[in-house]
């Protein structure tokens, strides 16, 4: 294996932190996602309201 | 020879939403133009441009010729808004005192004086404008607009918060300032008492400029007339 | 159009960042004295680095909306500045991984650390300033002026922390140190990885532009609504 | 000149309103006192322990009762929409925000002031002992949280959320400052001359208060005018 050439000291920390890393750019991500969906929803409510109002 | 007030294309934007859209409207030297149009059509807005308080994106203001945010022209402007302006924790002198300084004038006591007797506050001038009544609050209010004989007077809805006293004294103050030759812009819904004073209307709806131009008889009969005009 | 960009950046990020890690996990040799954790340098650095480009991108985005008044120079001005701060956040929580093994403790009040914590702070008060004004235009200008104070302080803070305490590793990049403290490789490797983390972050605030621009217009189409 | 007078006007009607009502002169230096009071059961009074951190102590006080001072500055401009007076008419916003900086920095002076001699009197410390130097401290580190104070009230004066939005974007920014002025307040509490070390820490206050100076009356026009 690879992997056996690399010195295990302190391994399962390095994986933390990289887990960590990626773990807070992917929260960031998701909230960014449901945040576009909610104003696209917004969006499209507004938008029927203007048009309701305006035909 | 300057109009006093020249808006030219003027633009003004919350955001995406043009509050202001287009507008071009000329007011004469020692006119009093009646600025009519519902809530919501920008009315405010555009006096708070005026009155230098707000920034606009596109167009150009003009008064007297020059930028309303421009030191020398905020002299000669009268503000008077919804709020009355005045500090209540300020005797009604203090008061005067301190925007005559604001102003730049030269505080002599004789013109705080005599602004106050013209609104009728003489006698309580040493008092905390705490204390005053709604009615003796607006009198200061009209008193501080006044205070440094402005060249053009921007007035939004006077009308409406002011009590009988007020309004007379305002009344007396419009005539008296547009004999001293001061171009004043009001902005109201209640068109009968524009009416009388006014010499030019515009209409504001939408933002947009409907009908400008001078005031005639009919419009003092029938002040519904404008909104009919519009509809054609 | 702006998808296409996203999409295209995300794909040549990733495909940078598999060969990066491939290299980083299989390739580099490990650093004598720390062991494996050390690897996690290649993310700490690059994020810290991403963090404060946004920041002064920020900066400059905010002056020019005050000259010019477009808004689109604020939607991006904020874009960079959520972003910056998300990897302010990986640079931090990196860091701390990192020290809770080399130093023994998760945290100490050194320079580096404690400048980054405020600047953290600092730019978060400006997406929460945001959140609190609802008119865009009065949001644009009351935030561009923070975000040139929140600058200007964070230079000061940098050098008064530097000033009150350090104990933080000494610069790495032989840009700083004139080389000779960093192998090659390694350096080589910061600087791919710098470059895949700013191809995600522009990735990132391309998306959160858009859904800026959304907002305005929502707004604006509110104010129609209530103006009828 | 004429705008330094116009600052100046603003700044004594700011201070015969805040003497006539005391409204938040009165709230700030109860509060200070109820924080040094808090404090004194935090850490035991007598300890060498409080003397270490005296001057730490004390300048969290000064800042964080002069929250409730720079709080006001220009939430008193709201009530009958004053704000919009003092902005149509010729006055400079740059000199709005001085004279309100003005007002604010005499008022944290005497706030100071008086903080000082409560503490002196609950703690035990002799903080006479350099007097110019403490007052030079003092007068250099106020500017700075005047200035921001008045900047920071201007920008926060018009939300919903202003009371809880000034503290969180203030103290950050005020870092800088407050370590320096911590470092030197302690120094001068040691009765220790200054060491050029420490006389950097001046300089980080002269350069904090010149930035933002500049920075408050560069941008004064963008904050106020919407």
């Amino acid at each position: 294996m690879l992997l056996s050439a690399m010195d295990t000291r302190n391994f399962t920390f390095m994986f933390y932190g990289f887990l960590a890393a990626w773990l807070i750019v992917l929260i960031y991500i998701v909230s960014l996602a449901r945040r576009g969906a909610r104003l696209k929803k917004e969006l499209e409510q507004v938008r029927n309201l203007v048009s309701s109002k305006h035909p | 020879m300057f109009d006093a007030i020249q808006i030219d294309q003027l633009w003004k934007f919350y955001g995406d939403y043009a509050a202001v859209r287009d507008f071009t409207l000329s007011v004469p030297e020692d006119a009093c133009c009646a600025l009519i149009g519902r809530n919501g059509a920008g009315k405010t807005t555009l006096l708070r441009v005026l009155a230098g308080l707000s920034r606009f994106d596109r167009g150009t203001v003009r008064l007297f010729g020059e930028p309303p945010r421009k030191q020398t022209t905020r002299r000669q402007i009268g503000f008077l808004g919804h709020g009355i302006g005045v500090y209540e924790d300020l005797t009604a002198r203090e008061n005067l005192y301190f925007f005559a300084r604001i102003a730049g004038l030269k505080t002599n006591s004789s013109l705080i004086d005599s602004s106050l007797e013209r609104v009728g506050l003489a006698r309580v001038s040493g008092m905390p404008v705490r204390q005053f009544s709604r009615g003796m609050h607006q009198r200061l209010a009209l008193a501080r607009a006044f205070l440094h004989s402005p060249k053009i007077l921007v007035l939004d809805e006077p009308f409406t918060a002011l009590d009988d006293h007020a309004i007379a004294a305002l009344t007396e103050l419009l005539h008296e300032a547009r004999k001293a030759g001061a171009t004043i812009l009001i902005s109201t819904h209640q068109l009968r008492e524009a009416l009388t004073i006014a010499s030019h209307v515009a209409l504001i709806e939408n933002g947009r400029l409907r009908f400008s131009g001078e005031r005639t008889p009919e419009m003092l009969e029938d002040p519904a007339l404008l909104y009919r005009m519009n509809l054609e | 159009m702006r998808e296409r960009l996203v999409i295209a950046l995300a794909a040549i990020a990733a495909l940078l960042l598999a060969y990066n890690l491939y290299h980083i996990f299989l390739v580099l040799p490990d650093e004598a004295a720390q062991g494996a954790i050390y690897r996690i340098i290649f993310f700490h650095v690059p994020a810290a680095i991403t963090a404060f480009t946004g920041f002064f991108v920020t900066l400059v985005l905010s002056i020019m909306y005050l000259i010019s008044g477009n808004l689109r120079y604020d939607s991006l001005a904020a874009s960079v500045t959520e972003v910056g701060v998300v990897f302010a956040c990986v640079n931090l929580v990196t860091g701390m991984i990192w020290a809770r093994i080399i130093w023994g403790i998760w945290w100490t009040w050194d320079a580096r650390l404690t400048s980054m914590l405020v600047c953290v702070l600092i730019y978060s008060g400006y997406l929460m300033l945001r959140r609190a004004i609802d008119e865009p235009t009065q949001r644009a200008r009351l935030s561009a002026a923070l975000s040139i104070f929140g600058f200007a302080d964070v230079i000061l803070v940098w050098k008064s922390i530097q000033w009150f305490r350090t104990q933080h590793p000494s610069p790495v990049l032989s840009i700083r140190t004139g080389g000779g403290n960093i192998d090659p490789a390694m350096e080589h490797m910061l600087y791919l990885n710098f470059l895949a983390i700013l191809m995600i972050a522009a990735a990132l605030v391309l998306v959160r532009t858009r859904q800026e621009t959304m907002a305005r217009e929502i707004d604006s189409l509110r104010r129609l609504a209530n103006a009828a | 000149m004429r705008s330094l007078l116009q600052a100046l006007s603003i700044a004594r009607k700011d201070l015969t309103v805040e003497l006539r009502t005391k409204e938040s002169l009165n709230a700030a230096i109860a509060f200070s006192v109820v924080m040094l009071l808090l404090f004194s059961f935090a850490f035991d009074p007598a300890a060498d322990v409080t003397r270490e951190i005296a001057a730490g102590l004390l300048w969290i006080v000064f800042a964080f009762s002069g929250a409730l001072i720079f709080n006001r500055a220009f939430v008193r401009e709201l009530p009958n929409d004053c704000l919009d007076v003092l902005l149509s008419s010729p006055i400079s916003p740059a000199s709005l925000l001085l004279g309100k900086a003005a007002a604010i920095f005499v008022l944290l002076l005497f706030l100071e002031a008086i903080s000082l001699v409560v503490f002196g009197v609950f703690y035990n410390l002799r903080w006479w002992l350099r007097p110019i130097e403490l007052a030079l401290v003092c007068i250099l580190a106020s500017w700075g949280i005047s200035i921001l104070g008045a900047v920071f009230g201007a920008l926060t004066v018009n939300l919903r959320l202003r009371e809880l939005m000034l503290p969180v974007i203030i103290y950050p920014i005020l870092i800088p400052l407050l370590i320096a002025a911590v470092e030197l307040t302690d120094t001068l509490f040691r009765n220790q001359p200054l060491s050029p070390d420490q006389l950097l820490w001046g300089r980080l206050l002269v350069v904090f208060d010149v930035v933002f100076t500049a920075l408050a009356l560069a941008l004064a026009e963008a904050i106020l005018v919407n």
